[in-house]
């Protein structure tokens, strides 16, 4: 059982190599080929789930091999409940893709070999125990999602990725001078790069000066991390990209970008951030919910004034990452808990709208609710598309947090997290569930109801394989909405070490 | 007698108009002459202390080497300075002024 | 007496072995008249000459410390290692240089012979232990360079930059020369080991001329290795020499001088040696400046080859932080970064060498959709672009990843901070360039022609350690820092 | 009395079971399987009567109650536990409530298998009614507040689905969206107060809230400087006034008429938009310890007497239905505030019941002759006998004319109010309260009696081949709008006639009064009145926590005939006993006179014609009635289209064009100025710094540099010497 999380992490290079080697013309093998490898990677994420032992906090099926000697380098993998779930919901929507590439026609090895490689590194990022490893596979995942944008994008794709990449790329050189610095607070020793190692609050004591100024060692490099992980999230100041890279990239990226690749920042939060600088997590818990608020109204309002459909997803994004930052910076059982819940429930809801807005994208070939020159984009298409009207309710349901989908039990754990410690927060953040509601319901009326446009006629509705590809979400949607424990369970014994720990300072 | 200090002076107001004349002349020669000014003010300072202060000959084989490399970079200086005229027909050191920004 | 003079030659195999391919070149050169075919081979001897050389030189890596000619000159790992980063570099050139339109062919073989000059010039800087050593390197380096950089005769921009380079080289060599002679006069002695015993005594208006000389002597090597302030003729020279000529420039005297500069630091700037104060922080303003403005003044670049020189000048302000901690663990760091960086410029010389050949210029839109006309050269190409920008699981990352760590051990976060804001600086426009090879459509639709198996053979190969130092670093840091060991 | 799994989740399950399948295979059933669904709900009303029995049949004592709890998730871990209950809580009140849903859901459902006939969403209809009931049943059997909002929130997106239910049609789409986020609104303030109180008491389990208030847990807790029980009570009320559509929040109710009728029947009349009252009922304690009675006193007022206003004017016959529900939704809450808790919850039952009835009827009309607007009726009477019977004993009963339930339950509202306006020692400004009520009580009666005579009497005012009809040969034209006479069809007729009988006043009195006299099929003597209390706090204290499986507890305490004290509703003798009788008294004979006035100026204006209507005397004020008090175009004109769009757009444009534009790429016309400044200074510069990323003082740095890179060599030897120079200073030596 312990290599499994090796064959879980190879596994999409194996089959990038498989589609590399793979003659250009053969496009449907190269396709076949990607769908066999995100399928079996799949399957081993189920076995991995089925042989999850919930009850320690421990990480399970680690692999440590030396690496680099000299510098305590190791190739250290594991998983704990939090990371299960990211493991689970990486390895679904990278399936789901794939299905929701099939219409991709331009230069489809480059594109899918890419997808792989980025599924790879996805993989590698929330497996690794390794510091150094950890870093080597938050990089790497910036290549392919650059080439994945830029040349699979729309008409701005340029601009969106390297926006993307390089703003990314500046969060996460500040992230690696933090590395480096703890290796060496650490003492240069064995486990100079192991994550685990450094947990548990040990830098509280310790100081540094910079330009001449002294400044608490944990304060400082808290805040260093924090800029790497919150530009990924996106919390507030750091947002723009996100907007960008969205609207510009193809579908499935969109769905990866938001489905999984947003989950890394908050991920980076719950496994280093926290629990390396327990202290100065919890000192600066308030600015964290400050900002958190900030983005779930700021997001939300921008969502609201979006005549772009994906572009409003995207803004609503900021707003429900905003919720899981919420949840982060309450550091009490519940609001954690919610938190990692509403990770995993934003990456299949958000995935889902993404993929229909992809659907619809690739019947109409435009986003517009509203076209610039005031004309309605859509109109009427719950009386043409009929299952798609269906899915999407489900969808757009789900995300605004409608109680018996999975949406609502995050966002209410979330608030009967935050209420404890900031009550004033949560009275204002009910508003953004207000406005969450407010506007994804107002592009629901303005897209499905009314009469026919001439346009939406030919429109045809969802076929077999995207029905098919949907179907998984939609029952994911509906049964964690309803009965959430094997969510719940699998992640608390993480999330409650976690909670236990900042509780001590 | 002359003390080392007059030996330092000379060098000193040797390696001055070397610059100077670097920085003023807009001869291209002339320049290179500039040049030589300041190796040898270096050579001087070498000998002089060499006579002076450390009493071994260090100096004076370092004077010999800075004469050789003087030759060098002279000839090789010229050299250049001559395709430049041929090209351009002029040693105004303000017409090398296409390479820039 | 005897023994003291050629006791030793074993060790002095390699510059030997140079010494005479360089003369024998000439001889060559002379005889032959101007076709190809004899050219070819004079080429070929040159790189056989060259390898057996770097045999030689791997032979030494395993050698003890000593100084030998009366301590003119010292045989350690670490120079070695420098040299043997050098003669790769040579080999690079030369090679790029036979197959460049770049230079007139039957210029070709006096590249080679000024190139393996430059290489002695190297190799005596790398390992002198004596200032008339090390300025008889600089001026051996200097003045081959100038007639390298002229080398398009009947161009002014080339006439023009070899003479610039030759007057601000002159200049700073003037006053290099001045501040050694001040310093042979305060420490009474021109053989490092003797000096340094000197060091600690001095105070007064000695301290004063020493510290000044000090300074003086500095600009020499500074210019070589052209930092921030002394690297103002660098684009000048890099944009009007041919490009073979600046991949060379861009390698091997940058090479030679962080040696020779390592050297000094370690000799001169020990414990309580008066120098040792103010040097550090004088090397740290220097490498923060460096990078930026190599860095800064790159985004502005429409010539990928100037880019590239501004990116090199941003390169050795990384580089040079390693002489900041004075410590072995530094001084791994550069060789390490330098070897990394040695492949990394050679490829992308290489790349857009033969564009500019191919197109007859070097600007952006030679590269624009370069995977559509040539994947291969497109994508190592832009590997090499994020290498050099610091991205895993390229090898320019872990060099970068050397750098900042030993700098942050010393705790210098400040300086820490600069690096990681001027490699996003530098990742943004090594990034604009791989969009335009990536991301871009081509204007003509024709490939790209004449790139011959042998040249894509040596560009995958060049490639290759780029790839695995990135990820198999550890042999690697291992040899660099047995090198280290014995610099004191 | 043994309750299991099995006997109570029927009732939910059921529903949720024709739903799935309706959902999924709707399509291939015969008759889109609307079947099912009726036959579902029938199933669920048996188990409902089965409990109700039990209840009410003099089983159980007053105050006993089922309580059986499931664990639904479990976030324990280490020291830590905590989890999440959900549960089952059945007393006399959900008992009474679960017969009235099942029994009335059922009806309806049968109605709409008629009405829904051939109607191209019948499928779609009986999807989401189901679904509707078994989260209407579901919220009545919860035991705490965590899962009643989940029912809440679900039969929210019911009613979200049904008035939308025709997405061909705009406004359609306008409606279903007003309706959520308006009720949205409450929503989230009840999801507020739920969790003030959960962090508080650790529960929010009706039971252990109780218990709490018993010990005194919230005494002392504040929220944002106001008192916890004040603050969670006021987002719980603010949830129920958004879901009862009370006086600020109710703009939504009258647009909900654009879903089929029966939908609005069950939905938006009958069931759902009582949950507000069922939630402040429930949580009645809550109210009194925060002090919030009089609040809802006044809000239930204004709601009642401002509906009926408008009601007044509306020709729509749905619209006045839908206003009178706004209005009689304002008497319960009138109800719930003044303390007279058992009036409050009765008159929730018997409004449920004719008015439940009534929107049959109006469907029943509207489908006959396809025609909605009352002016263009009139003379229906010899059309649809039937209809008119029942339509007329639900008037009559909503217009509160003794002998019929709407009088038992309001005249009893408006005593309790009457006593509490002026004999309670509130403060003078209660009174609006009673004459608010008062008045409302008599425009009740006008309007509902204009709509009769508007709808069935007078001659018929539709277009010349109606009237053939009416002369009776019209049968055999093919015409688009006929009016069928309608013969006694079970699936149209039936459920009307049923729900007719249940608007006669002793089945909820015990007797034809309402005075205390008499039994009635052996229930207990006034069975309503003493069945249904006020939940007595200090009885749930260590009250033992059951899951489902284990055995009952017995009853706690024997039956009590006292009345209980009307502010707070505790147990015990009631000083000002006799002060009540006489406001009973007075607001029985008061309500009695005002409700026939308001009949016979009905009749004077509609039948008889001798009183001009209202529209020609006060024109004026007949314009703000039509535009409903102007609140529909404050609301989504000002706040919504002008101030929160307006707003938003202000925003992106920040978001894009400001922040992101200068902050972030930090400068895209700043770096233009900066290549003008520089072509100006100097013409080094020729070429464009980057395009994106670096910020302006990188640039601006870089135009130094390029100024510095001149080309002159002897600038460079100037810099040089001087550069060394400088050194040289800082050396300080």
């Amino acid at each position: 059982m312990n290599g499994i999380l090796n064959w879980i992490l190879w596994l999409p290079i194996i089959g990038m190599i498989g589609v590399i080697l793979t003659p250009k013309t053969k496009e449907s093998l190269i396709r076949f080929v990607t769908l066999l490898t995100t399928s079996i990677t799949l399957v081993l994420s189920i076995v991995l789930y089925l042989n999850f032992d919930t009850s320690t906090a421990d990480m399970q099926f680690v692999v440590k091999i030396p690496w680099i000697e000299q510098f305590h380098i190791n190739y250290f993998l594991g998983i704990d409940g939090i990371t299960m779930l990211m493991t689970f919901l990486n390895a679904l929507l990278f399936f789901i893709c794939t299905l929701s590439s099939w219409t991709i026609h331009k230069n489809v090895k480059a594109y899918f070999a890419l997808l792989l490689m980025l599924q790879s590194t996805v993989f590698g990022v929330f497996f690794s125990l390794d510091f150094f490893l950890f870093y080597v596979y938050w990089e790497v995942m910036l290549l392919p999602m650059f080439f994945l944008i830029g040349i699979w994008g729309g008409e701005n794709r340029e601009y969106a990725a390297i926006k993307f990449f390089l703003y990314t790329f500046f969060g996460s050189i500040f992230m690696l001078v933090g590395i480096i610095a703890l290796y060496y607070a650490t003492g240069k020793g064995v486990d100079s790069f192991n994550i685990l190692a450094h947990q548990g609050g040990k830098f509280t004591e310790l100081t540094v000066n910079v330009f001449g100024k002294t400044f608490s060692f944990e304060h400082l490099f808290f805040w260093f991390m924090f800029l790497g992980f919150a530009i990924k999230v996106p919390v507030f100041p750091f947002h723009t990209w996100l907007p960008h890279a969205h609207v510009q990239a193809p579908t499935a990226v969109s769905v990866i970008l938001a489905g999984v690749l947003l989950k890394m920042g908050t991920y980076g939060f719950l496994r280093i951030a926290f629990p390396i600088f327990p202290m100065a997590a919890v000192q600066s818990s308030t600015i964290i919910a400050v900002l958190g608020l900030i983005s779930v109204i700021y997001g939300a309002f921008c969502a609201m004034a979006q005549d772009d459909v994906k572009k409003l997803v995207a803004y609503s994004s900021v707003s429900h990452m905003g919720f899981v930052m919420l949840g982060l910076a309450a550091m009490t059982t519940q609001g954690m808990n919610g938190a990692v819940l509403q990770m995993f429930n934003h990456g299949t809801s958000t995935a889902m709208m993404f993929l229909l807005i992809g659907i619809l994208y690739e019947r109409s070939h435009h986003r517009w609710i509203v076209k610039p020159d005031g004309s309605k984009g859509y109109g009427g298409l719950s009386t043409k598309l009929p299952k798609y009207t269906t899915v999407f309710i489900i969808g757009m349901f789900a995300s605004l947090g409608l109680p018996g989908l999975s949406g609502f039990i995050s966002e209410a754990l979330i608030f009967l997290g935050i209420y404890q410690r900031f009550t004033t927060i949560t009275v204002i953040a009910v508003v953004g569930l207000l406005i969450g509601a407010a506007y994804l319901l107002w592009m629901f009326k303005r897209m499905f109801f009314g009469e026919v446009n001439p346009e939406t006629e030919e429109y045809d509705d969802m076929n077999a394989r995207e029905v098919f590809y949907m179907l998984p979400l939609c029952i994911a949607v509906i049964v964690f909405g309803i009965y959430p424990s094997p969510l719940l369970n699998v992640m608390k014994a993480s999330v409650g070490q976690l909670v236990d720990l900042l509780a001590k300072f | 007698m002359i003390s080392l200090i007059s030996y330092l002076l000379i060098s000193l107001v040797l390696f001055i108009v070397g610059l100077v004349v670097m920085i003023s002349r807009k001869n291209i020669v002339a320049i290179l002459l500039g040049i030589e000014l300041i190796l040898n003010a270096a050579a001087l300072n070498f000998v002089a202390y060499s006579r002076f202060v450390t009493n071994n000959l260090d100096g004076h084989i370092f004077s010999l080497f800075i004469i050789v490399v003087a030759a060098a970079e002279a000839a090789v200086g010229l050299a250049i300075v001559i395709r430049f005229f041929q090209i351009k027909e002029t040693i105004h050191i303000d017409e090398a002024t296409q390479l820039r920004n | 007496m005897i023994d003291q003079l050629f006791g030793f030659l074993g060790y002095y195999v390699p510059e030997i072995i140079s010494i005479v391919l360089m003369t024998t070149l000439l001889v060559a050169e002379a005889g032959v008249k101007d076709d190809h075919a004899p050219r070819t081979k004079i080429h070929v001897y040159t790189q056989l000459m060259l390898g057996i050389v770097l045999v030689c030189l791997l032979m030494n890596l395993g050698a003890k410390p000593l100084h030998i000619f009366y301590n003119a000159v010292t045989i350690d790992p670490f120079s070695t290692l420098v040299k043997i980063i050098m003669t790769l570099g040579t080999m690079g050139a030369v090679f790029l240089s036979h197959s460049s339109k770049d230079i007139y062919s039957n210029l070709k073989s006096e590249f080679s012979i000024m190139a393996v000059g430059v290489l002695i010039g190297g190799m005596l800087l790398a390992s002198a232990n004596n200032m008339l050593t090390l300025y008889l390197g600089i001026e051996t380096l200097s003045i081959l360079s100038y007639v390298l950089s002229s080398f398009k005769r009947d161009e002014s921009t080339s006439t023009e930059a070899g003479m610039k380079y030759a007057l601000y080289g002159g200049l700073s060599a003037g006053i290099a020369l001045f501040g050694i002679s001040h310093l042979y006069g305060v420490l009474g002695s021109i053989q490092f080991v003797d000096m340094v015993t000197k060091l600690p005594g001095i105070e007064g208006v000695n301290l004063a001329i020493l510290l000044i000389s000090f300074l003086m002597f500095f600009v020499g090597i500074g210019y070589k290795i052209s930092v921030f302030p002394f690297h103002m003729w660098t684009p000048d020279v890099y944009q009007g020499s041919p490009i073979p000529v600046t991949s060379f420039f861009a390698i091997v005297p940058k090479m030679a001088g962080i040696a020779s500069l390592v050297r000094v630091s370690f000799v001169f700037v020990q414990e309580g040696s008066p120098l040792a104060i103010s040097w550090i922080g004088l090397i740290l303003v220097i490498a923060a400046m460096t990078m930026t403005v190599g860095n800064v003044t790159a985004i502005g670049q429409t010539s990928v080859k100037r880019l590239l020189a501004f990116s090199s000048i941003g390169h050795v302000g990384m580089m040079i932080l390693g002489v900041v901690v004075m410590n072995e663990a530094g001084v791994q760091a550069i060789l390490f970064y330098g070897i990394v960086y040695l492949f990394m410029t050679l490829i992308a010389f290489y790349v857009t060498s033969h564009l500019s050949d191919m197109y007859g210029t070097d600007s952006y839109d030679v590269f624009r959709g370069l995977i559509y006309k040539h994947p291969v050269m497109a994508i190592i190409m832009a590997s090499v672009l994020f290498s050099l920008a610091g991205m895993p699981p390229f090898a320019g990352f872990i060099a970068k990843f050397n750098i900042f760590s030993v700098i942050i051990q010393k705790k210098h976060y400040g300086i820490a901070l600069v690096a990681a804001i001027n490699s996003v600086i530098a990742l943004y426009y090594y990034m604009k360039l791989a969009k335009t090879m990536i991301f871009g459509t081509p204007q003509g639709e024709e490939k790209v022609l004449g790139f011959t198996t042998l040249n894509q053979a040596v560009i995958i190969s060049l490639f290759i350690p780029v790839l695995f130092l990135g990820i198999f670093w550890d042999s690697a840091m291992a040899l660099a820092g047995n090198a280290a060991l014995f610099i004191k | 009395m043994e309750y299991t799994v099995g006997s109570i989740a029927p009732i939910f399950l059921a529903p949720v079971i024709a739903f799935v399948i309706n959902a999924f295979l709707g399509r291939k059933l015969p008759r889109q399987g609307d079947w099912l669904a009726t036959l579902s709900i029938f199933v669920s009303f048996v188990f409902s009567a089965k409990i109700f029995g039990d209840f009410i049949f003099g089983k159980f004592a007053t105050d006993y109650f089922i309580h059986k709890t499931f664990t639904w998730f479990d976030l324990s871990y280490g020291a830590t536990i905590w989890k999440v209950d959900m549960g089952v809580y059945i007393d006399n009140m959900a008992a009474i409530m679960l017969l009235m849903v099942s029994g009335v859901a059922f009806l309806i459902h049968l109605f709409s298998t008629w009405y829904m006939d051939h109607d191209e969403k019948h499928g779609r209809f009986f999807v989401f009614l189901p679904l509707f009931t078994s989260a209407m049943l579901g919220l009545v059997l919860s035991d705490n507040l965590f899962s009643l909002f989940i029912f809440w929130e679900i039969m929210g997106f019911c009613s979200y689905s049904l008035i939308g239910i025709y997405n061909k049609k705009e406004k359609a789409g306008d409606a279903s969206l007003k309706a959520f986020m308006t009720t949205r609104v409450g929503d989230v303030f009840l999801l507020l107060g739920m969790v003030a109180i959960w962090m508080v008491i650790g529960s929010v389990s009706y039971v252990d809230i109780y218990a709490a208030i018993a010990e005194g847990k919230f005494a002392g807790q504040t929220v944002i400087g106001i008192s916890l029980a004040t603050f969670a009570g006021l987002c719980i009320f603010l949830g129920g006034m958004g879901k009862s559509a009370q006086f600020p929040l109710h703009v939504w109710l009258p647009d909900a008429m654009m879903g089929p009728t029966p939908g609005s029947a069950l939905i938006h009349a009958a069931t759902m938009v009582a949950a507000g009252v069922y939630l402040a009922l429930r949580m009645y304690p809550l109210m009194v310890l925060g002090d919030l009675t009089w609040f809802i006193a006044v809000i239930g007022a204004i709601t009642a007497f401002m509906a009926a206003t408008i009601a007044l004017v509306q020709t729509d016959i749905k619209a006045v239905l839908a206003f009178s529900t706004i209005s009689q939704l304002g008497y319960m809450m009138i109800g719930v505030g003044v303390g007279s808790y058992n009036a409050a919850f009765m008159h929730l039952i018997t409004h449920a019941i004719f008015k439940a009835c009534l929107f049959l009827s109006a469907g029943s009309i509207i489908h006959s002759i396809h025609e909605q607007e009352m002016p263009k009726m009139g003379g229906l009477r010899k059309y649809l006998p039937y209809t008119h019977f029942a339509m007329m004993c639900c008037t009559l009963a909503i217009a509160g004319i003794p002998f019929f339930s709407g009088f038992v339950s309001k005249d009893r509202i408006l005593g309790d109010a009457l006593y509490f306006g002026f004999m309670a020692g509130q403060s003078p400004l209660m009174a609006i309260v009673p004459i608010l009520g008062f008045a409302g009580a008599g425009l009740t009666a006008f309007y509902m009696f204009r709509m009769m005579f508007l709808t069935f009497y007078g001659e018929n005012r539709m277009n010349d081949h109606h009237h053939d009809h009416g002369h009776g040969h019209g049968h055999d034209d093919h015409h688009g709008h006929e009016i069928h006479h309608e013969h006694l069809n079970p699936r149209q007729n039936v459920p009307l006639l049923i729900l007719s009988v249940f608007t006669l006043g002793f089945w909820f009195a015990g007797t034809l009064t309402g005075q205390s006299f008499g039994k009635v099929f052996g229930a207990k003597t006034e069975w309503f009145k003493i069945l249904v209390e006020a939940p007595k706090v200090e009885k749930f204290v260590g009250h033992p926590r059951e899951t489902f499986g284990s055995t009952d507890s017995k009853p706690t305490v024997e039956l009590e005939h006292a009345h209980y004290h009307h502010q707070t509703g505790y147990a015990g003798p009631n000083p000002d006993e006799h002060k009540i009788h006489t406001a009973h008294t007075i607001g029985a004979i008061l309500s009695i006179i005002i409700a026939f006035s308001g009949v016979f100026l009905a009749y004077l204006m509609y039948i008889k014609k001798s009183v001009k209507p209202l529209a020609s005397t006060f024109s004026g004020y007949t314009e703000t009635l039509k535009n409903k008090y102007y609140f529909d175009n404050l609301y989504v004109d000002l706040i919504i289209k002008k101030g929160l769009l307006g707003f938003n757009k202000f925003l992106s444009w920040f978001d894009m064009g400001v922040y992101d534009r200068f902050a972030v790429d930090g400068w895209a016309s700043v770096n233009r100025w900066i290549f003008k400044a520089a072509k100006w200074f100097d013409n080094v510069i020729v070429d464009a710094i980057g395009v994106d990323g670096t910020g302006v003082a990188v640039n601006l740095f870089n135009l130094v540099l390029r100024i510095v890179q001149s080309g002159k060599i002897q600038f460079y030897f100037v810099m040089l010497v001087m550069v060394l120079a400088s050194y040289i200073w800082t050396l300080n030596i």
